[in-house]
């Protein structure tokens, strides 16, 4: 028998820590690109459950901070514990395959693809079914592959883009594109979502949808997020607790409160010469 | 195909024909779902086993019979589902507007005294929550789309799923539950209360309509039998769920003749699900098909000059010979190659793109249709046709028989209902399925009803030589200049309405010197045409502020004023003045109902100041209004709306009599 | 205007997933089917199986070769005349050295050798990006192609340096060699292009297919999803080489029926990635239209300029086909840049919101 | 052991050995160096200036060359038939400005690739139907060009022979890298040229359309092409197989870079005197004829060493 989804889920494995512990520890991190600091001696953590802000300027060195984590820059110094475990070089594919997803500041979509190839690439490392059975897609890889697609479409309703299922990605607006890559992260079914200026360029209703969307998300799943966003408004609504990033440097770390009230940040955002 | 051929006897209630259905038509598809990227499909025999346990589930939570159970969303299975089961337990379903704001939707939810209501989603359940103290009554919420609600407190909130479970428990515990509801359902006479509908009324607060059983089973089964619907027929129900037409054509006339409903994915993709599902019996109100209309001469505009001629000869080929061919009326042959060639090139793909491929019977109503409308979509080969329904009567006062079709009325009196006209010329009648009273409004239920029995309807109509009915307006609104010409404000608007740049009018001239009306023009049509001629606007109000929006809507205006000459009783009611609203008519604001009825006295009111101007010989008039936004601010619009003067003509020489 | 979408829903996923969704479409294709099947074999002479409907069907499954790899998984490759060398020479070993065995096994067979020696000349592509890569194939071509003549046991010591085919049999009909019947070969070689296509379409709509396309398409954001590049790409090579392979088997085995090392030169491989683009990158039914374009339309103006009156001599008729296919494929570039297969898209979806210009 | 010898001892102890034959074949090398960075050179300058790259560059030679001693042998003057032949190359730059480039103007790379191969075969064709496909003499005398050849005699007695022509190919390559270079950095045009590849409103705003510079490009392209086409022809025959010949600029592009002339200069001449002395020393160890492929797998080891080329820059990749 069909029946609509009723209860659907997007947890990440069961790692054994309860919300509140340390989920992701980045410790005493520096990266420098050919003498140029990105990244100086950064140390703070991101806790499972939380929403986690990265604040800055531009150039501040958050986005250098994303791809850190995801293994996309290997840092010349300082550790990165995920789940407990150090690491300091990592493959990003390997770091996809612990559990931590993400989007990017200029939409990546895989631009040939459909929205619904777009999230179903999300579901990569949740298939398994070997190359012959690929060949024949019968049995196994149908099933598979079918499983999948209700993951997939579940994603879709719950991001309500049921419209543009077989849409190329490339012929969306850019509001529509910034979602379908958040559910293509979703559809990782991620334990840490990193999401890289999920708002920018959008009006003031998308920004309430992805606001929106973001919450339900961290709600639901109970998905840790760690997010990097310009607009102060939506960081201090949403998140949970903010690091503040001036020139490779942290200058604040704390909850919204905390951090609107902190001295550097404040001179760093008026800025007012070091 | 009636249910009295079957076994346990004529079914006469809506949860007998469920359980007969689920025996006749067992594995045949009862209800589709776009859900997920695909229909999910229920037979008739899961559709029963999901009713039921819902249905089990209520009654483990208290739900007795004749309490009232709300029913509030767009449309989806397990509302519908909620009707049934509601109904199994002979407690009533009140279905509410899905888009009532939480006012509204208060008011019926107290006037009902419900207990129970069963929702769609968290915005309905917010709006239910936020007027919790004035429904004390109120115990418990039922949501079918659990989405943001994990956080809510569950003491009075409970998931649709969760209570089939509790029903699935009850009969895991006692088998005999599972026997004592089916045997509940075969006990029943009919003769309890199957459902209380709210009409939104185009005056006052509305008023809940209440619907017994056999009654309205019986008056689906007649029009089922009237078009021959079986269980090979699909529908599509997209209308909303509380008013009569979404209730009677869907739910009530699927449960008799056993066919498929299916509900859209989302009512953004009505259009889209429409070309899949392909139904093959369809309703829609005038708007629709005017909007339809809209947006194929729109999308045909654009297309390559070789397609247009293609396009623009077919459609006059159509216009010749169409209805004749869809009506089996003889056709010279020339004609019927000329037709058969268009329907390969034009109608067919035409049809299916709009998704009307198989439709076998279609119906409009609610408004009059547009006649050059109405043939346009049956020269098409839809075989379109018009009703005449009231909530009271449980939907067909009158329907058209294939082959008997006219614009120009709404048909004879549909089986089993008496019709008669008042001295004053209103249209009274009593059907079979016709309402037990309003709902706690003893008074007001005897103003509707005639001692005789008849259900008064308010509307003004004329028959005509063939028996067929003729809507005129409302009776109330039917009135005379003070020269004392005839003035029937909806038969001006109609005319205008017509022209596809004009959305909404408002017409006045009751107990004054000359017509005057407002005007809303249709933001897709003339924004299109703006668009093509690089007008650039950045709002409905400084659009229909246009110098060549007025110059427009004057070419209408002045056509109209031409036809009405034509027509020796219309002719002294010509449209002396018109201007075009700063705002579209919402119904937000009231101006119009949820069924975008315009609420003539209302809008009267509120623009007492333009209609002053449109009288006083002014050019122009300053005003300021106060709106509601979506979410439910308010706000102040503040416009100069211009006036002008419009081109009337000499009244016609009469060529024959009156029509009335 | 010939798509009646109306009514056609799905109720599963399966249905939506398949590989025609309407019904119109497999309409379509059980006729062309049935055409091929049906009235090819019988209408068609000896010279159109042989010089025209073989070449192009063996062609047009190289074209789908290169497509993985190019235009699935977004790897330039300027090699394949070089992989379907490995498959035609591998499988004129195979025959020699196991002539009982089927020679359909062969052909199959002799794809996993190109397969193989496309991984090794893929290692690179991991490093290497867009028209660099494009060099590492070049010099996979032109190696092989040296291979092809300066290793006399690939040719079993001939002294010509070429490669005769055998008559080999297939349920006791000729299938290879001079003697075989046009009509023989051509059942033979439909069934294997039909049967590839289907395992193509197949690996393409599923996840191996999927990460092909997320490298292609932004290969960062891939691997940040798990994709692994060096088996995405090396993947992409070993399947594309191995189609080219068997085409390029089924080439000398069932078309030229013998061949020289100069078959499979840089010339082919042009041959072929021409096929791929004005055919369109990233399609399978392109892969056919540009076999079509570039082997029969060249041949067609061959028999069609005389015809016209151009009687100007063998070999001018020769040079004007390849001035006129030469402006055909710049002028297909400058009016669709993304091949035949994209104007066949915007006109099916033409046809699909008929009369209507757009949806 | 012997294996090892043979491979990594032996060719050494040869070139020791014989330092006479060494410097012929690293000369050898030199020549034909030169003249696969004068094709190069052909493929720089369009790439810089269009983001092309332009696989027509080969045909373009062979078309020059034709085309001169094509009208030569039709009894045109030597003279008048380069002048005409350049007067040609003009031709085929403007159309393929107005035919090709303009039309096809920002499509991606592999779209301008293919457009270019299509032109190959539209020459290719041309060529083929206007002058006939049997390979032709290049009139090398009646250009005025030296012929003969100096030998030098070395200390051990061996002879080290000098072909006139090669030398006066080697002096004309370095005019014309002189002079592109002078071309590129003094003069409006040129500068202009630069800016185009970098960005394509900058080069407006120095007051000449994208267009003309196209075709200014093209045309340059043209006269490279003529002069290697001139060389090569003395050197060998003019015929289509140097069509192939061409691909090997690919190879010394990669090591040079795309957009650099020293770049092509440099990389012509690796490739060149490499492969010449892998063919000689260790081609016979495996049958010869190593020649064909050689460049490609020095390119190719040379990639897997340094993705981004000689001079190119490490790419630090930014998402």
């Amino acid at each position: 028998m069909n029946s609509p989804a009723a209860h659907f889920s997007l947890h990440g494995r069961d790692d054994g820590l309860n919300p509140g512990d340390v989920l992701l520890d980045v410790r005493n991190v520096s990266l420098a690109f050919g003498g140029v600091k990105a990244i100086t001696d950064i140390s703070f953590d991101i806790r499972k459950g939380e929403i986690r802000a990265i604040i800055g300027p531009n150039g501040a060195g958050k986005t250098s901070m994303l791809n850190v984590i995801n293994g996309f820059y290997h840092p010349q110094q300082g550790t990165i514990s995920f789940r407990g475990e150090a690491r300091r070089r990592m493959q990003p594919h390997a770091a996809a395959a612990s559990g931590i997803a993400r989007t990017f500041q200029n939409v990546a979509l895989f631009k040939g693809m459909s929205t619904l190839d777009n999230i179903m690439s999300g579901r990569t490392l949740k298939m398994h079914r070997n190359f012959f059975w690929q060949l024949l897609h019968v049995g196994p890889a149908r099933d598979e592959e079918i499983a999948n697609r209700r993951k997939v479409e579940e994603i879709i309703d719950f991001l309500e883009i049921q419209h543009i299922r077989k849409t190329p990605v490339g012929k969306l607006p850019y509001g529509l594109q910034k979602r379908v890559e958040l559910g293509r992260a979703l559809a990782m079914e991620p334990d840490l979502l990193l999401l890289d200026e999920p708002m920018a360029g959008m009006n003031l209703e998308e920004k309430e949808d992805m606001s929106r969307f973001i919450l339900d998300v961290n709600d639901q799943f109970g998905t840790t997020i760690a997010l990097i966003e310009h607009d102060m408004g939506v960081v201090m609504d949403i998140s949970d607790r903010v690091v503040v990033l001036d020139y490779g440097r942290k200058i604040g770390d704390g909850t919204p409160d905390e951090v609107k009230n902190n001295r550097d940040v404040i001179d760093a955002y008026l800025g007012v010469p070091h | 195909m009636s249910a009295s051929d079957s076994a346990g006897g004529m079914p006469v209630t809506f949860p007998q024909y469920l359980l007969l259905n689920a025996e006749r038509y067992a594995g045949r598809p009862a209800m589709r779902f776009k859900d997920l990227g695909i229909w999910q499909t229920w037979s008739w025999a899961e559709q029963r086993d999901e009713v039921r346990d819902f249905a089990l589930g209520l009654r483990a939570l208290g739900l007795r019979e004749g309490e009232r159970i709300a029913i509030v969303g767009t449309n989806r299975p397990r509302l519908y589902w909620a009707f049934a089961a509601a109904q199994s337990l002979k407690a009533v379903p009140v279905p509410v507007y899905s888009d009532a704001v939480a006012e509204e939707l208060a008011f019926v939810l107290a006037n009902a005294g419900v207990r129970f209501a069963v929702v769609e989603d968290q915005e309905q359940v917010d709006k239910v929550r936020s007027m919790a103290e004035r429904l004390p009554g109120l115990e418990q919420v039922i949501y079918d789309e659990p989405r943001g609600l994990r956080d809510y407190d569950h003491a009075a909130l409970r998931h649709f799923a969760d209570v089939q479970h509790l029903g699935r428990e009850a009969i895991a515990a006692d088998a005999a539950v599972l026997e004592s509801w089916t045997e509940g359902v075969r006990a029943s006479d009919g003769s309890e209360v199957s459902a209380i509908l709210y009409t939104s009324g185009t005056t006052g607060q509305s008023k809940g309509v209440v619907l017994t059983a056999a009654r309205s089973v019986r008056a689906a089964e007649s029009t089922a039998n009237f078009d021959r619907l079986t269980a090979d027929d699909e529908v599509l129900a997209y209308l909303p769920l509380a008013w009569v037409g979404d209730h009677y054509l869907n739910y009530a006339q699927a449960y008799v003749s056993g066919l498929c409903m299916s509900c859209p994915e989302s009512p953004e993709t009505v259009a889209e699900n429409l070309r899949e599902v392909g139904p093959s019996f369809y309703f829609a109100p005038p708007r629709v098909f005017e909007g339809l209309l809209t947006s194929v001469m729109i999308r045909m505009e654009d297309a390559g000059p070789i397609k247009k001629r293609l396009f623009k000869h077919y459609l006059a080929v159509a216009k010749k010979y169409g209805e004749a061919v869809l009506e089996g009326r003889s056709v010279p042959l020339r004609g019927r190659i000329a037709y058969a060639l268009g329907d390969l090139l034009i109608y067919g793909p035409l049809r299916n793109i709009l998704g009307f491929s198989r439709i076998r019977v279609a119906y409009t109503a609610g408004e009059a249709i547009g006649p050059d409308l109405f043939s346009f979509f049956r020269s098409l080969g839809v075989n379109l046709k018009q009703l005449y329904g009231q909530t009271e009567a449980f939907l067909y006062v009158t329907c058209q028989e294939d082959g008997a079709v006219r614009a120009d009325t709404v048909g004879p009196a549909a089986p089993d209902v008496e019709i008669r006209l008042s001295d004053s010329g209103e249209v009274q009648f009593r059907s079979p399925g016709m309402f037990t009273g309003y709902y706690n409004a003893e008074e007001k239920s005897r103003e509707v009803l005639t001692e005789d029995g008849f259900i008064k309807t308010g509307d003004a109509g004329v028959f005509d030589a063939d028996g067929h009915l003729k809507i005129i307006d409302r009776a109330k609104d039917v009135g005379k200049l003070r020269n004392g010409a005839l003035f029937a404000p909806k038969y001006i608007e109609n005319k205008l309405k017509f022209f596809p740049d004009v959305k909404e009018v408002v017409a006045f001239g009751d107990d004054r010197d000359s017509v005057c009306v407002f005007l809303n023009i249709d933001l897709t049509a003339v924004g299109n045409w703006a668009e093509r001629n690089n007008i650039s606007y950045a709002s409905y109000q400084e659009l229909a502020g246009l110098p060549r929006v007025y110059e427009m809507m004057r070419e209408h205006v002045t056509q109209v004023n031409r036809d009405l000459a034509q027509e020796p009783s219309m002719a002294g009611a010509q449209i002396r003045r018109f201007l075009v609203l700063h705002k579209e008519l919402d119904a937000d604001d009231g101006e119009v109902t949820r069924t975008q009825k315009v609420r003539r006295g209302f809008v009267a009111e509120r623009y007492a100041p333009l209609i002053e101007a449109l009288y006083d010989g002014s050019s122009e008039k300053y005003v300021e209004t106060e709106v509601t936004f979506e979410d439910g601010r308010k706000g102040l619009i503040k416009a100069t709306v211009k006036i002008a003067d419009a081109e009337t003509f000499e009244t016609a020489q009469p060529v024959r009599e009156a029509a009335e | 205007m010939f798509y009646r979408e109306t009514g056609q829903f799905k109720t599963s996923y399966t249905a939506d997933q398949q590989i025609f969704p309407i019904r119109q479409d497999r309409i379509g294709v059980a006729i062309i089917l049935a055409v091929a099947l049906l009235v090819v074999p019988f209408v068609a002479n000896e010279f159109v199986l042989s010089a025209i409907v073989i070449p192009f069907l063996v062609l047009a499954l190289a074209t789908i070769g290169l497509n993985i790899l190019t235009g699935y998984a977004g790897q330039l490759s300027l090699g394949t005349g070089g992989f379907m060398g490995v498959g035609a020479y591998a499988c004129y070993k195979l025959v020699t050295i196991f002539p009982d065995v089927n020679v359909i096994i062969h052909i199959l067979l002799s794809g996993f050798f190109a397969a193989a020696v496309g991984v090794v000349f893929g290692l690179p592509s991991l490093r290497i990006k867009g028209l660099y890569l494009a060099v590492t194939t070049l010099a996979a071509q032109f190696f092989l192609e040296w291979c092809f003549i300066r290793i006399p046991w690939l040719y079993n010591y001939n002294p010509s340096a070429a490669i005769e085919v055998p008559g080999k049999t297939l349920f006791g009909v000729l299938i290879t060699g001079p003697a075989a019947s046009g009509v023989a070969r051509y059942f033979v070689v439909l069934a294997i292009v039909i049967g590839m296509t289907l395992l193509m379409k197949n690996l393409i709509r599923g996840r191996i297919g999927r990460q092909w396309m997320m490298i292609r398409d932004m290969d960062i954001a891939a691997e940040l999803m798990g994709v692994r590049p060096l088996i995405a790409k090396l993947s992409a090579f070993a399947v594309s080489s191995y189609i080219c392979g068997v085409a390029g088997a089924m080439f000398v085995f069932f078309y030229l029926g013998a061949s020289e090392p100069a078959v499979f030169s840089i010339t082919l491989s042009f041959q072929i990635l021409f096929m791929a683009i004005i055919g369109g990158l990233g399609s399978l039914v392109g892969s056919f239209f540009g076999a079509a374009f570039i082997w029969i339309l060249p041949i067609l103006l061959r028999v069609w300029l005389p015809a016209m009156g151009f009687d100007i001599g063998a070999e001018a008729i020769f040079q004007m086909a390849q001035i006129i296919i030469g402006a055909l494929i710049i002028f297909f570039l400058i009016v669709e840049p993304h091949g035949l297969a994209r104007l066949w898209a915007i006109g099916k979806e033409k046809l699909r919101v008929w009369p209507f210009p757009y949806a | 052991m012997d294996v090892l010898y043979t491979i990594f001892i032996d060719p050494f102890v040869q070139m020791a050995e014989a330092p006479d034959f060494l410097l012929q074949v690293v000369w050898e090398g030199f020549v034909a160096g030169i003249l696969y960075a004068l094709i190069a050179l052909g493929f720089v300058l369009i790439y810089k200036a269009s983001g092309v790259f332009n696989f027509a560059q080969g045909i373009m030679v062979v078309f020059a060359g034709l085309s001169l001693v094509g009208l030569h042998e039709m009894g045109v003057p030597a003279l008048l038939a380069l002048i005409m032949a350049i007067g040609v190359m003009a031709i085929l730059a403007i159309c393929i400005e107005k035919f090709v480039m303009r039309p096809l103007v920002g499509q991606p790379d592999i779209i301008l690739l293919m457009a270019t191969i299509g032109m190959t075969y539209f020459l290719i064709g041309l060529g083929e139907f206007i002058f006939g496909g049997e390979p032709k003499q290049m009139i090398t005398e009646e250009l005025g060009l030296p012929t003969g050849s100096t030998a030098f005699e070395m200390d051990n007695g061996g002879l080290v022979i000098l072909q006139h022509i090669d030398i006066a190919a080697a002096v004309i390559a370095l005019i014309m890298v002189g002079g592109l270079a002078v071309f590129f950095n003094r003069t409006r045009i040129g500068r202009a040229l630069r800016a185009v590849a970098d960005d394509h409103t900058a080069a407006l705003s120095v007051g000449i359309s994208l267009n003309q510079i196209w075709a200014i490009v093209w045309f340059a392209a043209g006269i490279v092409a003529l002069a290697t086409g001139i060389m090569w022809g003395a050197r060998s025959d003019v015929s289509f197989a140097l069509e192939i010949v061409a691909l090997k600029a690919l190879p010394v592009l990669i090591l040079g870079g795309f957009t650099s002339i020293p770049g092509a200069v440099i990389g012509g001449l690796i490739i060149g005197i490499g492969e010449k002395i892998g063919e000689i020393y260790w081609g016979g160890l495996v049958g010869g004829g190593i020649e064909s492929w050689l460049a490609y797998m020095i390119a190719l080891i040379f990639l897997l060493f340094r993705p981004q080329g000689l001079f190119g820059e490490k790419i630090i990749e930014r998402i």
